[in-house]
């Protein structure tokens, strides 16, 4: 991070949607690349205007399914092979067939625990504090009020500008975030 | 999400909501001062959990010849209980899962109490494997972890299915609630007054901001675990029916079983999902949200289900002739017209014949007569899961060894105990947590359809 | 003393005695201290330093024993106690067996008994004893209860408070003291049926004391028609048994000759070894049973002809007759249809065979029967063949009724001073015409010798505990005159003496330990040279040589027939008839606290703790009664009301009931149990009685182990006659289909080295239950009492589940003993989440209880339904004394495990480390379990399938071999031998 | 808005979250070892006896035989504990007036047995037996150690399940000639070639039979 003033970033709320997918998708052609929108509700259209990556949830989730089969599989054929081999009712030590439950339960664990902890860590969760919280009217983001910010560390980020630019969207508000 | 409305048919959400007023009238639930209604209902469900407690200790102080089990029905009212509940949890998977992946958006205002009715049925369910066993103090040999006796859970057998299922079944319900309820988290937190409130909604919400990136891997996390839930909702009654399918009694050991516990399943939980929503719509006010429509498509699915159930009762006595083995056949006889053959005719008319009203668009959108069915399945679908483990198990291949069943005081205490907790539970849930999901509701607002489909 | 069963067993003290009286403390028996000063110190001088073993010992049971599964808690700290002096004998840890014997009746039974570390464990019969062969009935096998039993009485009392030997001796020998100038015309002794040749010495020779003194003989289950029946016949009384080996045709009079009378035992071996069909089944021999109540004879017999009791003396007149007897003749003998038909049949067959067939009649037949009996035998030159007369095994046989009717007499003429009541309970199980009890109280000095304190003490100044036979030196004779010496196993748990102890009371200044009489008596039958050897022989054999009675030729009186069938009156066609019998499990009540035998289920009603009034379906049907209706019945002026039970197979018009029930006092087990019919009965003809029936309408909760009763076209058991098998020996196994070995999802498992396997003979089972009793002892089988039993909870590992077949006026009854299958592809055992059972190399079923949590998955899953289920504590941790009878082999189950039969694995085992110490494979019959050992009829065989010459291995080879449930693939290690029968062409054809 | 939180609780809340896992393994981890500790096995505690009895002194210093006191472990399940008179056959003459003997000599003068604490002691569901383990040459150092350097008696083996099955599914680590079963200070040149023969030559049943559940449990 550049030092200079300690500013997070420049806030501009809107009224609906539309306006901030506008927004952003003209922040974007504008040049801004580190910048956020923030809504009460997922909007597919807002990720597309903000030309987000594909997430990485769903390669996680393939891991960790695959993970849980083999560790599933792996406890049932070493227990029941390897470490006490019983003869319990005539069937041989590796019935895999009677194994195939556990290993789909152990399957659909180990996928779970990805998905959830993977799409966490992966928006940088739990984080209580952050500077967005700083701008004043902020709470309004989980409600019904749609938010843009345009951060201070983006290269093409200048105060002066930047505010005018984003007064040109015609937002109801443009404020400073404190970093 | 599109979503067309058919003329005659109500509407899914009430007229004139912006996300504004969705969203106060949904918090405000949570965020106002307690109704001394609840306190009421709360109170008297707490008694009942003392009595859980009361009959489970004594259980343990004498052992489970309290109950009516004994040779040769060693399981009676505690699997039945069991499966019944774990039965009632699917529907809130269903819902929240399945019709999710359907897109269907009706769902929004009911999939959260669905959640947290499965999380709540399977913990009671989860008492009663540990209940019924001989030494209940040391059930943990049912899983495997390293011990000194070098000895390991017994991997065919369905019981540890079960605890793998169950417990599977158990977490992702617990995770698929808890991310839903993130955004809501973060709502009643930038909107609770009290500091304490604050905070603790602050913690639980972990620093949500409702950013694009966030929504954009939540969105893709939250498919992901609908789709695994959606196995979920398949397998864990699979699982479950193994318990039986997998055993060599008559009346037990079918192929139908896995499918037609499903279809019990979800037709039990739709019931008990009605049974809580129609009160629960009535105490907050909430008729904008849950509407009638929700009640009529609760209902058909209720109808569907229902019908699959009745094809599973047929198949069984056409694959009990079929097979012409002797000890199916007689299974069929002794249900039909054995020591519980009132059992029986009492299950075929709650699950059987009572949702056939249902063909009835008057009594589809008649909100009593709905509760009442929905009662009267529950009820049906408790009683086909006695009379399946009690019929089968009561007169098997020996003639000699034949006994008979019923339950006990304690078998009811233990019942009515989980009722109880189960009740408990949800008093507490509809108080302190949004129990419809906000920001779901949010997006079947007009506002949000026009960015979807106006979108580039 | 602490609940840590170790501790009572290590408990550290000098002599077994101290030891057991701390435990009577236990008991909380008031004053055992008194008693200590005088009692002990004599005693301990008592025994020789040979008899050392007998001591109980005090090497800690600690890691041998007992004790519950303590499951995952930390182990508490435990001692360990060695012997101050080891006794030679003894090698802790490994039992030891004794030979004695034991009575029923009077008559002996040879028993070897199991004892580890001086505690007796198991009783085992005694191969080489002519009653027994190694094996033995219900009673025998529960006897070992009976010694531990809390109950029994532990203080010598007089009016109640206690006292001591010493002052009892003296008061008694105070009143003798008195008598003496009498010529103790005062002195009446009752005893029950003696065959002791040392008691019977004694007795006489305080009658040579005191020459007016008198002893009378009182045994309820009388004898007494036999006795007179056997006087009317041949001029005198003698000793009849009969030998079957040599029986083609068995004709039984109201005979349950398998499992009633002196020699039962033997006599169902040597009818098994008749029945057994292998091969072709050539020498297979028939039976046919005459008989009012069903019973086991009934259930084995080729044909089976119901008739009322009273009816039996005329079929037997009528058989006579069609045999030509001289002097069965007259016309009340003219029998219609069927029962002339089967009457002509029978006498036809047993005229094709002289001298190779027999009648048998019934223990509790009227003499007239009997004395038929003699003359049809005689007739069909069977005596000196199958029937053989000798000696009579009691020294001194009498009419004990008009006996026990002469000392009431003397009773109410004041004539008797001292009444010495020498074991028996008189009060109790006297004909009630007799008023006994009343009676007696004329008599200033009552004393009673009793195993308990019972009805008769009450009515006694004095009570003397009897030492139980396990506990004292005594002998007895077996039904063929046999003697055996019966000596303790233990030193008296609760300081019981012996009758012989009180009897030498009356002739000696110290009466002499029970050894010292016992074996002088002895010193004067055996040659005195080599005395000790022979005594030692005798004491190690169980049998004395050369005792057995020699077989006599007596004259046969003719006009005894005509007699007989003169005093034949026939029953009046309305009156209804009430038979009375001694219980299959309680015998006269003398077992009534015996928690064992209470909740063994009956012979075919598969009751438990009550007793019942038996009627046929018609009869039920007429009263409007179901099984557990109480009814009223009354008979010879008494009254009582006792539930139904309809018993397909009973004859009309009559009721049947056992004795032994309705005890006022005996113990917390026996007391109030059922309903006294000794009131009912009548001295004159004590075993029928004409009665009335009358409905209450009340009813009551019978506690039966099986509720239903038909095979439901199923084949559980598989049936078929000699003919059929001739014709098609495949007939058995294609009752149901044999799934083929290699149809299945698995490569089956495979058993190189052993592979153990049982086998039951269905042809042979009597369903007498003993082998369920040794399996109880054995295995330490809780008993859980009547409501728990009702509510389907009985604990048996081993059950004989029993169905009926045919009409139910005389439906086919067959007993199927039912225990783990063992099967190689066990439902059992895929379904246990832990674990807990799962199969040994060896293909046992193994049932690991530390392991299992009890989730009766198991259970459910089993086919058989013969796995056991603690739905509570069951086995008594409380009872210290309970738990020294228990065997240290054998885990004790805790509340809310799963159990079943294992083979007697501690047995097996046991061989095994035997034999691999000796580097050699364990041998065929080197192991048995419980149940065959016990078996009178050896119906149940167990080995190794895997030696194809083991006599199990041959079992499985034979045509009539089939498993329960085969269809079911599960490969039942346990398999049956389908039951055969080998009626007659006429009847069959007719 | 003003914020609810610190900038510090982001790291908190975090590690909060990694810690709660490594918690608990940790307390899994304590568990397991508790289970396998002297405290549950009572390995190596020396419990109090009423005679200070020294198994070192009479085995390495007067080199008594085991089965000169333990007399039927050949013979029976149960190894056997010396009678008084056998103490007495010596204690007679030796150490006559030792007070530290005054128990056994009270012992024989009244008869009342020694009350030993029992240190090796299974489980009441566990059937072990002595004379078959000896015989198949089985030493009585592999369960119970080095008695010649016990001055006290101890336990020198946990004795759990898993470590029963140890042997029983390797007894050519542990089994002996026959001859040397009750030495204390045998050591096999080379156990891992020595061990598979003696297995042959004894006829030591394999890992299936021994491990099946009804070798040790009835």
């Amino acid at each position: 991070m550049r030092g200079g003033p300690r500013l997070w970033g420049l806030m501009a709320e809107f009224r609906t949607p539309q306006e901030l997918v506008d927004a952003a998708a003209r922040a974007r052609a504008e040049g801004y690349r580190r910048m956020d929108a923030y809504s009460p509700f997922p909007m597919e259209a807002l990720s597309e205007a903000l030309d987000l990556p594909a997430s990485k949830v769903p390669r996680l989730v393939l891991v960790g399914g695959t993970l849980g089969a083999l560790a599933g599989f792996a406890l049932q054929y070493w227990v029941s092979v390897i470490a006490y081999p019983l003869d319990v009712g005539g069937k041989p030590y590796n019935s895999w067939p009677a194994f195939i439950p556990v290993v789909f339960e152990c399957t659909i664990l180990c996928a779970g625990l990805f998905a959830v902890l993977g799409m966490l860590a992966l928006n940088g969760l739990p984080m209580p504090y952050h500077p967005v919280f700083n701008a004043p009217r902020f709470a309004l983001a989980s409600r019904d009020r749609y938010f843009l910010c345009i951060e201070a560390r983006d290269r093409k980020f200048d105060r002066q500008a930047t505010r005018r630019f984003l007064e040109g969207l015609r937002p109801s508000e443009v404020a400073e975030v404190a970093a | 999400m599109t979503e067309r409305t058919l003329p005659g048919r109500p509407p899914i959400i009430g007229p004139g909501y912006t996300s504004g007023t969705v969203t106060d009238k949904i918090s405000e639930v949570v965020l106002k001062r307690t109704p001394r209604w609840w306190y009421v209902g709360f109170g008297l469900s707490l008694i009942l959990v003392l009595l859980f407690f009361y009959a489970v200790a004594y259980l343990f102080t004498k052992g489970v010849g309290i109950w009516g089990v004994n040779v040769p029905v060693g399981w009676g009212w505690d699997i039945t209980n069991f499966v019944w509940w774990i039965g009632i949890g699917h529907a809130g998977t269903l819902i929240s899962a399945i019709l999710l992946l359907l897109r269907q958006p009706w769902r929004n205002s009911i999939n959260r109490f669905a959640e947290a009715m499965t999380l709540f049925a399977v913990a009671c369910a989860s008492t009663y494997p540990i209940l019924h066993l001989g030494r209940p103090w040391v059930f943990y040999w049912l899983m495997p972890y390293p011990n000194s006796l070098g000895i390991w859970p017994q991997f065919r057998s369905p019981l540890v299915w079960d605890v793998f299922a169950v417990s599977t079944y158990a977490t992702i319900s617990l995770l698929f609630w808890f991310v839903g309820l993130i955004p809501d988290l973060a709502t009643l937190r930038d909107r609770a007054a009290g500091k304490t409130a604050k905070v603790v909604y602050g913690i639980l919400a972990m620093g949500w901001r409702g950013s694009a990136r966030h929504w954009h891997n939540y969105e893709s996390a939250y498919v992901m675990l609908a789709g695994l839930a959606t196995f979920l909702v398949v397998s864990v009654h699979s699982v479950v029916s193994f318990d039986f399918a997998s055993g060599l009694l008559p009346g037990w050991h079918t192929t139908v079983f896995p499918p037609y516990f499903v279809a019990g399943a979800i037709y039990s939980g739709f019931a008990m999902v009605l049974t809580l929503a129609i009160p629960l719509r009535a105490a907050f006010g909430l008729q904008d949200f849950i509407t009638a429509r929700h009640l009529q498509n609760m209902a058909k699915v209720m109808l569907a289900t229902g019908l699959i159930v009745g094809y599973g009762y047929l198949i069984e006595i056409f694959l009990a002739w079929y097979s012409n083995d002797p000890y199916e056949k007689y299974m069929v006889v002794n249900r039909v017209m054995g020591p519980y053959a009132f059992q029986y005719w009492a299950l075929i008319a709650c699950n059987i014949v009572s949702p056939q009203f249902l063909w009835l668009r008057r009594v589809r959108s008649s909100t009593a007569a709905l509760f009442v069915l929905s009662i009267v399945v529950n009820i049906g679908m408790w009683l086909e899961r006695y009379v399946i483990i009690v019929t089968s198990l009561h007169r098997d291949f020996l003639p000699s060894s034949w006994g008979t069943y019923s339950g006990t005081i304690w078998d009811y205490a233990t019942f009515i105990g989980t009722i109880g907790l189960f009740l408990a539970l949800m008093f507490l849930f509809i108080r302190f947590l949004p129990a419809i999901s906000i920001f779901e509701m949010r997006t079947i607002l007009p506002e949000a359809r026009s960015v979807e489909e106006g979108g580039p | 003393m602490s609940d840590d069963p170790r501790d009572e067993s290590s408990s550290a003290r000098p002599h077994g005695r101290q030891f057991w009286r701390s435990l009577a403390e236990l008991e909380g028996s008031p004053g055992v201290e008194e008693g200590r000063g005088d009692e002990f110190p004599p005693q301990a001088s008592e025994w020789p330093d040979g008899l050392d073993r007998r001591r109980f010992l005090q090497l800690a049971g600690a890691s041998l024993a007992l004790a519950g599964l303590q499951g995952c808690t930390r182990q508490p700290v435990e001692s360990i106690v060695p012997y101050v002096r080891q006794p030679e004998e003894i090698v802790p840890g490994r039992p030891l067996f004794y030979a004695t014997v034991m009575t029923l009746g009077g008559y002996g039974h040879g028993l070897l008994v199991e004892s580890h570390e001086g505690r007796p464990t198991k009783i085992e019969g005694n191969p080489s004893h002519p009653a027994s062969l190694g094996s033995t009935d219900a009673y025998a096998q529960a006897a070992i209860l009976g010694l531990y039993d809390p109950d029994r009485s532990q203080l010598l009392t007089e009016l109640r408070g206690v006292s001591i030997w010493k002052d009892f001796v003296a008061a008694l020998q105070a009143r003798l003291k008195a008598q003496e100038a009498l010529d103790g015309e005062g002195i009446r002794i009752l005893t029950e049926t003696v065959t002791s040749p040392t008691l019977v010495d004694q007795i006489r020779a305080v009658l040579d004391r005191f020459p007016k003194a008198r002893w009378h003989q009182w045994e309820p289950v009388t004898r007494d028609a036999v006795r007179l029946a056997s006087r009317a016949a041949f001029g005198r009384i003698l000793e009849t048994r009969y030998d079957l080996r040599s029986a083609d045709v068995i004709v039984a009079l109201d005979a349950d000759f398998v499992t009633a009378g002196p020699g039962a035992v033997r006599r169902a071996r040597d009818f098994a070894d008749r029945r057994r069909v292998r091969g072709d089944g050539s020498g297979m021999c028939r039976l046919y049973a005459i008989e009012s109540a069903p019973t086991a004879a009934g259930t084995l017999a080729d044909h089976r002809l119901a008739v009322r009791a009273g009816a039996v003396p005329i079929v037997a007149a009528a058989l006579a007759r069609e045999l030509g007897v001289p002097g069965a003749t007259g016309a009340a003998l003219a029998l219609e249809g069927s029962q002339a038909r089967f009457v002509r049949a029978v006498a036809a067959d047993l005229l094709a065979r002289p001298g190779r067939c027999v009648v048998i009649p019934g223990e509790y037949a009227p003499a007239a029967v009997h004395v038929l009996a003699h003359a049809i035998n005689h007739r069909l030159d069977a005596s000196g063949a199958t029937v053989v007369q000798t000696e009579p095994v009691e020294p001194e046989p009498i009419d004990q009724a008009s006996s026990l009717r002469e000392l009431v007499e003397a009773l109410r003429a004041g004539r008797v001073d001292l009444l010495a009541i020498v074991g028996g309970n008189p009060v109790h199980t006297a004909p009630a015409d007799l008023r006994f009890a009343e009676a007696m109280l004329r008599a200033p000095f009552r004393f009673h010798l009793a195993t308990e304190e019972d009805e008769t003490s009450d009515y006694c100044q004095w009570h003397v505990p009897e030492a139980h036979f396990l506990e004292a030196w005594s002998d007895a004779r077996a039904f063929d005159g046999t003697a055996s010496i019966a000596q303790p196993l233990i030193e008296p748990l609760y300081g019981g003496r012996s009758a012989h102890e009180v009897l030498a009371a009356f002739l000696e200044e110290t009466p002499r330990p029970g050894l010292a009489i016992v074996q002088e008596s002895w010193r004067s039958r055996l040659p005195a040279a080599g005395f000790e050897a022979s005594w030692r022989r005798s004491l190690h054999d169980g049998v004395i040589e050369g005792t057995a009675l020699p077989a006599l030729t007596p004259a046969h009186r003719a006009d005894s027939v005509r007699e007989a069938v003169g005093s034949i009156r026939p029953p009046g066609e309305e009156a209804i008839e009430l038979v009375l019998r001694p219980d299959p499990s309680v015998f006269d009540g003398r077992f009534a606290n015996n928690g064992w035998l209470q909740e063994l289920p009956r012979p075919l009603s598969k009751l438990t703790w009550d007793n019942v009034a038996y009627v046929s379906p018609a009869m039920a049907r007429r009263l409007g009664v179901a099984s557990g209706d109480v009814v009223e019945v009354q008979a010879s002026g008494a009254a009582a009301r006792l539930p139904v039970w309809v018993l397909p197979g009973h004859p009309d018009g009559s009721v049947t009931a056992h004795l032994g029930y309705g005890r006022r006092r005996i113990g917390r087990v026996g007391t109030g149990v059922g309903v006294d019919l000794y009131p009912l009965r009548d001295a004159v003809s004590p075993w029928l009685v004409e009665a009335a029936v009358t409905r209450t309408g009340e009813r009551t909760d019978l506690a039966s182990t099986q509720e239903h009763f038909l095979m439901e076209g199923r084949h559980p058991v598989r049936r078929g006659t000699l003919a059929e098998l001739r014709a098609n020996p495949g007939f058995v196994a294609e009752m149901e289909e044999r799934p083929a070995r290699e149809e299945s999802f698995y490569p089956p498992h495979s058993y190189p080295g052993r592979a153990w396997g049982l086998a039951v003979d269905l042809s042979v089972c009597t369903g007498c239950n003993a082998c369920v009793i040794a399996c109880q002892a054995e295995n330490n089988i809780p008993v859980v009492g009547k409501d728990q039993v009702r509510r389907g909870r009985e604990m048996h590992w081993l059950r004989i589940d029993r169905y009926y077949e045919g009409p139910e006026e005389d439906p086919a009854v067959h007993n199927m003993p039912v225990m783990c299958m063992h099967c190689e592809q066990a439902p059992c055992e895929v379904v246990c989440p832990v674990g807990a059972t799962n199969h040994s190399s060896e293909g046992l079923n193994d049932m690991v209880y530390n392991r299992c949590v009890g989730t009766r998955y198991c259970s459910n899953n089993c086919p058989y339904k013969v796995r056991r289920f603690n739905f509570l504590q069951y086995s008594d941790e409380r009872t210290p004394v309970l738990k020294l009878g228990r065997n240290p082999d054998v885990t004790v189950r805790s509340r809310g495990v799963m159990e079943k039969c294992t083979y007697c694995v501690q047995r097996i085992n046991g061989a095994r480390i035997e034999a691999e110490k000796e580097g050699r494979p364990v041998r065929d019959g080197e192991v048995t379990t419980a149940c065959q050992q016990a078996c009178p009829t050896q119906a149940i065989v167990f080995g190794d399938i895997n030696d194809r010459q083991s006599r199990v291995a041959l079992w499985r080879s034979e045509p009539t071999h089939y498993g329960l449930l085969e269809e079911l693939n599960t490969r039942p290690r346990t398999t049956y031998l389908a039951k055969l029968s080998n009626p007659s062409d006429d009847l069959e054809r007719g | 808005m003003s914020q609810i939180f610190h900038r510090s609780t982001n790291t908190l809340s975090r590690v909060t979250i990694y810690a709660a896992v490594f918690l608990a393994a940790g307390l899994l981890f304590v568990a397991a070892a508790l289970d396998r500790s002297p405290y549950n096995t009572r390995q190596d505690v020396v419990l109090k006896q009423p005679v200070p009895f020294s198994h070192r002194h009479h085995v390495a210093g007067l080199g008594l035989d085991c089965r000169y006191c333990h007399s039927s472990v050949e013979t029976s399940a149960f190894a056997g504990m010396p009678s008084t008179t056998t103490c007495m056959n010596c204690h007679k003459q030796i150490w006559s007036d030792s007070p530290m003997l005054e128990p056994v000599r009270s012992s024989a003068r009244t008869g009342t047995p020694i009350r030993w604490t029992r240190v090796h002691d299974l489980p009441d569901f566990v059937y072990f037996n002595h004379s078959i383990h000896v015989a198949k040459g089985i030493g009585c150092v592999s369960c119970h150690g080095r008695v010649d350097e016990m001055p006290l008696m101890r336990q020198a083996q946990p004795l759990q399940m898993e470590w029963c099955l140890g042997c029983h599914r390797h007894p050519e680590e542990q089994v002996r000639p026959r001859d040397a079963v009750f030495s204390q200070t045998w050591q096999a040149g080379d156990q891992a070639s020595l061990g598979p023969i003696l297995v042959r030559e004894h006829r030591i049943r394999g890992a299936r039979d021994l491990t099946s559940c009804s070798t040790c449990h009835r």
